[in-house]
C-alpha cells in the first residue's frame, strides 16, 4: 500500500476522535506520513462526525472523498457515507445495525433522512439496504460489533462495564490495525504515549487492544506495514502550528474570546505556560482587541485568533491600529458564513471583509496560509511584518487547515527571528512617535512607558507628537506618510515572498490562496495545468506578466468568487472559469481534478460549482 | 530632579467650554499623580471618546485615546504588559456605562490594579447632549426635545456588583478632595473606580454647580468606615453590603462623596503570577528579546511522533 | 381549540447532551406558557448562541436564534414593534453576563415588559466548557487548563443595579418550581430575570446535580417577601436593599431560589406612549398601512420657507 | 448679482450656525435659491468654525471656494480665510482684532500657526499683515466691530448687556445684509420665522436688525435685491431629508446610538412624533442594529443611521440581516477616517468596507447619494428595496450632504408608495418563512408573531421552516436562493436607476459617486466632458458599452480610489486619471474644474489629490 485512507465516523463526543489520533499515531511510528481531518457538527454530543487519517510514504497536501476503510461506530455513519468506500476497500460496521429502520436513527435530520431515504429506495428503509448497497460497490463488509467487543475485551481486560465501553474508541482502532495485520507493537506505543498522563487507562487500552488482535483477523489482502522510522517528525495540527509560530516570532500576550475553530491556540498557549505567553480569557471581541492594542502599545507582541462573528466586532478598532501603527496580528480562522452560518465547516468567505474590515483608508496587511506548515511561517512573518511596519497584519487560515492534523519535520525555528521594528535610540521628553521624518511610512518607536519620555495617541487624526488635528495639510501628511507602508512592505516581502509558482508556463493557470492550494496541487497532477498560490492578497503581487496571454481558472471555497474579484480589481483579468465550493465540506482531490479535467477538455463552464461531502 | 506639579501639565490649551467640570477632574488628577511623586513617564492616562477623553492630552504623561467605550480593555493590556506603571482609564458616563458598560463588568471580575474615573456630567457632551446612563428618568437637560425615558444607572451599585475593589465618588468643583480621593485610588492595589460628578455647564442646565453645591457631602465626616476587611462573618458582610447600599443609593437632597468601600483582595496581576513562570516581574512588555527557539522548541517537544 | 401542553412542543428532538440542565429549562418554559394560556403564535422565544440558545428550536412558538450576545436588543426590538406579544428573552451565561453584559444594563435602565432567562451553567458549553462570568474565582471544572483566576459576577446583584424590577433564581432540575417562576416573571409588567441554575454534567463536573441538591431551598418558604411598594420611606428601603443583597449575596452551603425583587414601575412601553401618540395600541408593526404622504407633508411644513 | 456667496466664521457655539440660518432665510424668502454648507471642529465651543451661504437664481450642486464676502466674528476667522475672498469681494471685520499678535490667537493649532505665520512674513505677525494681504488681493474691507454693535445695538432695543451679546448672529446677519442693501423686511420675515416659539427673543432681535440697519451704510456697488417669492420651498439639509424619505416608505421604527453626523436624523424623528416613528435611543451600536433587526421581524419597517465607528459594530448583525433575509436600512453618514479620524470632516472612505461588510457571502444593496434631494428619494427607495427583496441595505451619505440645507420645491411625496413586499397569503401552522420556492430568491413572508402560524429564525444556515442544518445540499440550495435576489434586484431597478450619464459621448467620461457629483457637475460647465454617477455601487450597473473606446476619469473622496478599485473589478478598466481629495473639506467647484482643465490639457498626473480648503 502506498496510500491508504481510513475513516472513522459515529457521534460527536463517542470518542471517534482519540480514534483517530491513535490510528494515526500508530501509523506515524511506523513511518508513516499521516494526515487526518475532522468533519462535525456543531453539536457538542450526538451528531454525526467522522474523521479521515491518510497514510503515505511521502508527504501530502489533501484528502479524498473514497476512501479505504469505513469504521462505522454507528448506524447513522453506514447510511450518510453511502458511495464513499472505495471498491474493494472495507466496512466495519456492527450487524445489529442493519435491523433499523432509517427513521429509528434520531440523530438524523430531515433533510438527510429524506434523500438517504430515497436513495434507499423509498419509505422507509432498513440500514440493511445500505450495507447491500456497499456490497453492490464492491465494498468488503466485515461485520465487527464493536460495542459488544469493547465490552468483552475490557471486562477481560479487568475493567468495569462503564469503564470498558470507554474504550470504544481503542477497540475500533485495534480492530481496523488488526484487519490491516500491522503490528500490535505500533498500536502500543500510540497508547502509552496518548495515555502518559494515566497509566492506569494506558495499561487497560493497552490490554484491550491485545484482546481485540486476539480476536479479530486478518484481512487476506490489503495489509499495512511499517515502512520506517517516524525520526524527529512531529504530528501537529494547524491550530498548535500558527501558535507555535508567532511564539518564534515573540509572542507575548494574546487576549481572547472563545469561538470556534479559532480558540484552540489561545487554548493551547494557556495550557502551556512554557510558552511565555500571558493569555487571558475576556468578556468579548471587543475587549480581546483593545486589550491586543493596548499591550502593543506598551511594548509587547500581541496577536489574537477569532473568526467570522468576533472579526465582525474587532473592525472598529482594526481601524484603531492602522490609524495609531499599532502592530497587532490577528489569525483569522474562516468558517462558514455568513452569519453563525456553519459553524464548524470550513469557507474560504471572509476575504472581502478582511480587505475592507474598518472605514476609511489605513494601511493592512493580508496574507493567507496554504497549509498546515503555512500556518506557522505565516503566523512568524504575520508578526514579523506588524512589527516592522507598525500595522495591523490579517493572517487569514480556515476551519479545514485548524483541524487537520499531519506529521511534519520539526520547525526551522533557528530560521526565524523576531524583528526587532524600527526602535528610536534615544527618546527623552516629548516624543515624536508619529515622526514625519518617516522611511517607508515607518517612524522610529519606542513603547508607551518608557522612562523619561512621552507622547500621546489618539484614534483622532494627529500630529507628530499624537496630539488631535484637524489641519488639512497636515492630514494629508499623515495620511500618505502612512500608505508609504504599503509600497515599503511590499518591496521589503519580495515577489518571492507574494506568491508561489508550480508550472506556470502552461497555458492554462489555475490561481487559488489559502487552503485551496493543496488540494489544487494533487489534483493536477500529470494534468497540463499551472498552479499560482497567492500568499499575499494585500499588498497584491503584480502577476499581470504571469497570467497575460494565459486561460485563467480560479479556485475558492465561497460563492461569490472573492478572490476572482480581487484578482479583475487587481490586474483586470476576469479569469476564464471560476471553480467553487461553499457547502462547508473541503475540496476532495477527486471533485477537483473532475473540474480540472472539464476545463481541459473544454467542456466546463464559466462557474462550477462543487458539491461534494459529507 | 525634583518633581514640579508644572511638570504633569502638557502645552496643549484645553478646548472645553469655559466652567466645564472636566477641567476640575485634570487639575486633581495632575495633584494626585505629583502627590504621589509618580514619573511622569510611568504615568499612563487612557480614555475613550467624549469631552471627557481629551483629558489626556493635557497631562504630560503618556496618554492614550482610545475608542468610544474601550478605555478600560486598552488600559488593561498596557498594564498587564507592563505591570510597572501606573494607568489610569477614564471614561466619560456614556462611554463607561454605555457603550463600555460590558468592559466595566468584565474588568470588575478581574480586579487589575488601575484607577478607573468615571466623568459623569449626565450626558453625551461631545455629541451634544443626549440623556447619557446616569441622567434620572423624567429629567429633561435643555439639549433633550423630550424627558428622559431610561431609568438611571449608579456607577457606585455596578461597581458593587461588578465586584470593584474600591468604589468612590468625587466631585469636579471640589479639586483637592479629588486629589485626595484619586490619590487614594492610585495607592489602592486592584481596581478603584472614582464616579466624578461633572458638570457640563452648556448641555446640562439641571446638575450645575448651584444645584450641587448644597447637597455634596463627605461620607468620611459622618464617620462612614469604607474599609472592608478580609474575613468577616456573614452577618459583618450582610451589615456592611447593606449600608453600602443605602449610601450608595443616596441622592437627591443629600450627596454623599468620599470613599464607599475598599477591600483587599488579590489583583489580577498577583492572580496570573500564580500560573505564569516570572509573571508580574517578567512580563510581556519588559522581557529581554531571545529565548523563541527554545520556547517553540519546548512546546515541540509535546508533539513528536516518538519521544 | 382548548390549548394542550404538547401544543407548545415543536417536532425537532433536541440534541442537547444526555442530562443537560437545558431539557429542564424548556419544559419549565413550555408549562408557563401553557398555564398561562399563551396563545403559541402570540409568543416568541428570543436566544443568543450556545447549548442553550436552541431552546427555542424546540419550542412551537415562535423562535429567534439570534447572535451571541443579542438576545436582549432583539427581544426588544419584536417587543417595542409589537407591543401585544408575548416575548421571552434567553441567554447563556456568557452571552448573557459576558458578551452581553451591557445589554443587560441597557434594557435593566428601559424595564420593557420582557421575561429574561439566564441558563447560568458556569462554563461556554457550546465551546467546549471554558469558564463563563459565573464561574467562581478558583474553581477549576475538568474542561479548564488551569484554575479560574476571574472573580464571577452575580446576576441578581448585577440585575438589581441595572434596575430590573423582578428579579428571582431558579432551578433546572427542579421543573415545576421553575414553571411557577417564570409563570411570575411573565404576569409581572417590565423585566423580569430568573438567573437559572443549570447543569451541564459534560464540561461542569463541580456544579452537579448531587452538588445542588442540597444546598438549593426556596426564599418563600423562609417567608422572604419580595415585593417591594411604591412608596417607601428611606429606612424602609434602606432595610429591603439591604435583605436583598444578602440574600442574593448567599452562596456556598445554602443557595436560595425564587423572587428575591419585585417592584412595579412603569414598564418602557407605557414610558415611550406618554409621548408617542396612540402608542402602544398604535405600534409600529400593527400600524395599519397608509398615511406616509400625509405625514411626511405634516414634517416638511415645518421647513416652509415661506408658511 | 446671479450667484453670490456670503461666508461667517467664528468661534463654535458662538451663534454662527444661527447667523447663516437667518442669512439664507432672508435670501429664500425673497426668491433666491439659497443653499449653505458648514466647516466645523470636533470641539463644542470655541474652535474655528464657519459657513457659506450660495444664493442664485436657479438651483445649484456645489460651493466655491472663494467667497463674496466674509463677515468675520473673531480674529483667528481673519486668519484661517486668506486669500478665500474673490478680488471685488467684501470683508467685514472688526478693526480691534488687527493689534492681536498670532500667539494670542488661543485656538490657532499649532500646525496652522505656524503655516500661516510664516505666509504672513515669519515672526509672530499681527492680524494687521492679514488685513493687508486681503487688501492687496484686491478685497474691500469693511472695518465693523460686531461685537460692540451686538451690544450698543441690543441695549438700544432694550436688553442687559448678556442678552444683547447673544444677538451676535443677528448682527453679523443684519450688517451684511444691510451693506448688501438687502430689505430689511425679509430678514425681519425671517427672524420672525426663526424665533416663532420665542416671541421676546425674535422681538428683540428684530429691533436689533432695524438698529443695524440705520447705523450701517449700504455698499456703493454689489447689491442684492429680491428676486421673486418662495412658493412652497423648502429649507432642510441632508439629514432631514434622509428622515422624511424613510417616513415616506412607510418607516416606522429607529433605533439608535449617537453619533456626528448621522444623529441629526434621528434626533429629528424623536422630536417630531408626527412622523409616527418609534425611536429609542439604545446603549451602543450592537443594540441599535439589532433592536432594529428585532423590529423588523416583527414587521415593523425599521431603519438606522450611523457613521464609520458605529457601522463597524454594526457588521456582524449586518450578515445576520442578510442571512435571516430581514428588510433593514442603514443610512451609513460618511466622514472622514479612519478610526475616529476626522469626525465632523467629509470623505467617502467607506464604501469598500460597506461593500465587504460581515463575513461570508450574502445578498445587499448599496446605493449612494449624490444631494440633499437624493438623500429624501434614496431614503425611501432603499426602504423599499429593503421590503421587497428581504435584505439589509445600505445608504451611503456623508457630512458633507448631512450639514449642506438647500432651499427645494417640497418632496412629491405622492410619488412614493411604500412597497407592500411579498406577502404570504394565507399562514397557518407551521410556516416556510425560508420556502426554496421563492420567485428571484424572495420568500413570501408573515411577520414574527403572526397569529395562528409560527416558524423560526436563525443566524445559522437554515431549513424552510428556520431550523438549524449542516445539510451539503440544503446548504447550498439556501446560498442559490439568497443570491437569486441580486439579480432580481438588478432587472426590478432597471438600468436607468442605476447610474445617472451626462453628455456620455465625450471622448473623456468623468465617473463619480454620491456626493462627488454635484460638483464635478458644477466643475464641468462648458469643458468637453462627459460624467456617470454611479447610483448603485452593489448591484454595479453594467457600464462596459458605456465607457468602452473612453478615457475614464475617477472623481471621489478618499485616498486609496476604493470606486476606482470597484470600477476595475466590475468592468476590467482601469481609469486612466484618479483624482481624489482626502482632508476632509469638501471639494469646491474651483479645484475639481482646475483638475479637469489638467485632464483635457493633457497635464494631469494619474493619480491627482486636490488639498484645497480651510
Ligand atoms: C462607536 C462610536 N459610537 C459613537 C460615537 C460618537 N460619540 C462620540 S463621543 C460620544 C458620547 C460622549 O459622551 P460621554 O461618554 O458621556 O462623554 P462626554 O462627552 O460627556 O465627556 C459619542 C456617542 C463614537 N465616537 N464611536
Ligand atoms: C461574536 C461571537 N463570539 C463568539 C462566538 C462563539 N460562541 C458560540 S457559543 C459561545 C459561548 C456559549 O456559552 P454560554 O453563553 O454560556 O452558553 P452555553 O453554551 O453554556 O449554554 C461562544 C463564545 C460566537 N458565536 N459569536
Ligand atoms: S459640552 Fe459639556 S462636557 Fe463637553 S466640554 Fe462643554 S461643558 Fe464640558
Ligand atoms: S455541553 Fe453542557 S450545556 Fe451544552 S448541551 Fe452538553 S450538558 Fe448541556
Ligand atoms: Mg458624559
Ligand atoms: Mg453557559
Amino acid at each position: 500500500m502506498e496510500d491508504y485512507t481510513w475513516r472513522v465516523g459515529g457521534p460527536q463526543g463517542g470518542g471517534i476522535e482519540t480514534a483517530a489520533t491513535l490510528f494515526a499515531q500508530a501509523l506515524a511510528r511506523g513511518g508513516w506520513w499521516v494526515s487526518a481531518r475532522r468533519e462535525y457538527h456543531s453539536n457538542i454530543m450526538g451528531r454525526h462526525s467522522y474523521l479521515d487519517v491518510r497514510a503515505t510514504r511521502r508527504p501530502t497536501r489533501a484528502f479524498f472523498e473514497r476512501v479505504d476503510l469505513l469504521a462505522a461506530l454507528d448506524a447513522e455513519t453506514l447510511v450518510r457515507h453511502l458511495g464513499e468506500v472505495k471498491p474493494g476497500g472495507v466496512l466495519v460496521h456492527d450487524p445489529e445495525a442493519a435491523r433499523l429502520p432509517l427513521s429509528k436513527l434520531a440523530m438524523l435530520d430531515s433533510a438527510a433522512y429524506r434523500r438517504i431515504a430515497v436513495a434507499l429506495g423509498g419509505g422507509d428503509p432498513l440500514v440493511q439496504e445500505a450495507l447491500e448497497r456497499y456490497r453492490d460497490e464492491g465494498v468488503h463488509l466485515v461485520p465487527l460489533a464493536l460495542e459488544p467487543l469493547a465490552r468483552e475485551a475490557g471486562e477481560a481486560a479487568g475493567a468495569d462495564a462503564i469503564t470498558a465501553r470507554k474504550t470504544l474508541n481503542t477497540v475500533a482502532v485495534a480492530a481496523s490495525l488488526a484487519l490491516l495485520g500491522y503490528p500490535l507493537e505500533l498500536l502500543e506505543g500510540a497508547l502509552e504515549a496518548h495515555f502518559a498522563a494515566k497509566p492506569g487507562v494506558a495499561e487497560l487500552n493497552r490490554r484491550v487492544a491485545a484482546e481485540v488482535y486476539a480476536r479479530v483477523e486478518p484481512l487476506k489482502e490489503g495489509h499495512l506495514e511499517p515502512v520506517g522510522s517516524p525520526g524527529k517528525r512531529i504530528y501537529i495540527n494547524g491550530s498548535h502550528a500558527s501558535a507555535m509560530g508567532k511564539v518564534a516570532a515573540g509572542l507575548g500576550f494574546m487576549s481572547y474570546y472563545p469561538i470556534t475553530p479559532a480558540t484552540d491556540e489561545p487554548f493551547y498557549l494557556e495550557a502551556h505556560p512554557e510558552s511565555g505567553v500571558l493569555v487571558v480569557q475576556v468578556e468579548d471581541e471587543l475587549a480581546a482587541v483593545n486589550m491586543a492594542i493596548g499591550a502593543s502599545m506598551a511594548g509587547a507582541r500581541a496577536a489574537l485568533t477569532t473568526s467570522g462573528p468576533g472579526f465582525a466586532l474587532m473592525t472598529e478598532s482594526l481601524g484603531f491600529a492602522g490609524l495609531t501603527e499599532t502592530p497587532l496580528v490577528i489569525s483569522l480562522y474562516q468558517r462558514g458564513g455568513p452569519s453563525t452560518g456553519l459553524p464548524t465547516r470550513t469557507e474560504q468567505g471572509d476575504l472581502r471583509f478582511a480587505l475592507g474590515a474598518g472605514h476609511g483608508d489605513y494601511p493592512r496587511a493580508v496574507l493567507a496560509s496554504e497549509s498546515v506548515a503555512d500556518n506557522f511561517h505565516d503566523a512568524a512573518l504575520a508578526m514579523n511584518l506588524a512589527q516592522r511596519f507598525q500595522l495591523p497584519v490579517i493572517h487569514l487560515t480556515d476551519k479545514y487547515l485548524a483541524s487537520q492534523t499531519r506529521t511534519l519535520e520539526p520547525f526551522d525555528v533557528a530560521a526565524i527571528e523576531p524583528d526587532p521594528g524600527v526602535q528610536a535610540r534615544e527618546a527623552a521628553g516629548v516624543f515624536p512617535r508619529f515622526s514625519l521624518n518617516a522611511e517607508g511610512g515607518v517612524s522610529p518607536r519606542i513603547p508607551v512607558g518608557t522612562p523619561g519620555a512621552g507622547y500621546w495617541i489618539t484614534s483622532d487624526e494627529h500630529d507628530e507628537i499624537g496630539h488631535i488635528t484637524e489641519d488639512p495639510e497636515l492630514r494629508d501628511a499623515m495620511m500618505e506618510k502612512r500608505a508609504a507602508k504599503m509600497d515599503a512592505l511590499k518591496e521589503w516581502l519580495g515577489a518571492d515572498a507574494m506568491y508561489r509558482a508550480w508550472n506556470p508556463g502552461a497555458d492554462i493557470l489555475v490561481l487559488g490562496w489559502g487552503s485551496t492550494g493543496g488540494v489544487a496541487l494533487e489534483a493536477m497532477t500529470g494534468l497540463d495545468l499551472g498552479y499560482i498560490q497567492v500568499r499575499f492578497l494585500l499588498p497584491f503581487p503584480d502577476l499581470e506578466e504571469l497570467i497575460s496571454g494565459k486561460k485563467l481558472v480560479v479556485l475558492e471555497y465561497n460563492q461569490s468568487g472573492q478572490f476572482a474579484h480581487l484578482l479583475t480589481q487587481e490586474t483586470g483579468r476576469k479569469p476564464e472559469h471560476l471553480i467553487v465550493k461553499y457547502n462547508g465540506r473541503p475540496m476532495t482531490i477527486e471533485e477537483v481534478r473532475a473540474a480540472f479535467e472539464a476545463v481541459l477538455s473544454g467542456t466546463a463552464p464559466q462557474y462550477m460549482v462543487l458539491r461534494g461531502g459529507v | 530632579m525634583e518633581l514640579k506639579l508644572a511638570d504633569y501639565k502638557s502645552d496643549l490649551a484645553p478646548d472645553w467650554c469655559p466652567g466645564c467640570g472636566d477641567y476640575g477632574i485634570l487639575s486633581a488628577l495632575q495633584m494626585a499623580l505629583y502627590k504621589l511623586k509618580i514619573e511622569p513617564s510611568r504615568a499612563v492616562l487612557v480614555s475613550g471618546i467624549g469631552c471627557s477623553a481629551k483629558t489626556v492630552h493635557y497631562a504630560a504623561t503618556y496618554g492614550i485615546h482610545t475608542l468610544h467605550g474601550r478605555p478600560l480593555p486598552v488600559a488593561q493590556g498596557v498594564k498587564l504588559a507592563n505591570p510597572e506603571l501606573s494607568v489610569i482609564a477614564m471614561a466619560g458616563d456614556g462611554d463607561g456605562m454605555g457603550i463600555g458598560a460590558g468592559h466595566f463588568i468584565g474588568a470588575g471580575r478581574r480586579n487589575p490594579d488601575l484607577l478607573y474615573l468615571i466623568f459623569n456630567n449626565a450626558v453625551y457632551g461631545m455629541t451634544k447632549g443626549q440623556a447619557s446612563p446616569t441622567l434620572e428618568l423624567g429629567a429633561q437637560p435643555k439639549s433633550l426635545a423630550r424627558p428622559n425615558i431610561q431609568n438611571k444607572v449608579n456607577p457606585l451599585m455596578l461597581a458593587f456588583a461588578a465586584g470593584f475593589t474600591f468604589i468612590a465618588r468625587g466631585y469636579a468643583y471640589d479639586v483637592k478632595k479629588l486629589a485626595h480621593l484619586m490619590e487614594l485610588g492610585l495607592r489602592h492595589r486592584g481596581l478603584a473606580m472614582i464616579d466624578v460628578l461633572q458638570p457640563c455647564p452648556t448641555y446640562n442646565n439641571l446638575h450645575t454647580r448651584e444645584w450641587f453645591a448644597p447637597r455634596i457631602y463627605d461620607v468620611a465626616a459622618e464617620g462612614y468606615d469604607p474599609l472592608v476587611p478580609r474575613e468577616m462573618s456573614d452577618e459583618e458582610r450582610a451589615e456592611r453590603m447593606g449600608r453600602f447600599t443605602t449610601k450608595a443609593g443616596e441622592w437627591g437632597e443629600r450627596i454623599p462623596t468620599g470613599v464607599f468601600w475598599q477591600a483587599q483582595l488579590p489583583s489580577f496581576e498577583e492572580r496570573l503570577g500564580e500560573y505564569l513562570p516570572g509573571y508580574p516581574a517578567d512580563a510581556p512588555a519588559s522581557r529581554p528579546p531571545g529565548g523563541e527557539a527554545e520556547r517553540v522548541s519546548a512546546l515541540m517537544r509535546g508533539h513528536r511522533v516518538a519521544q
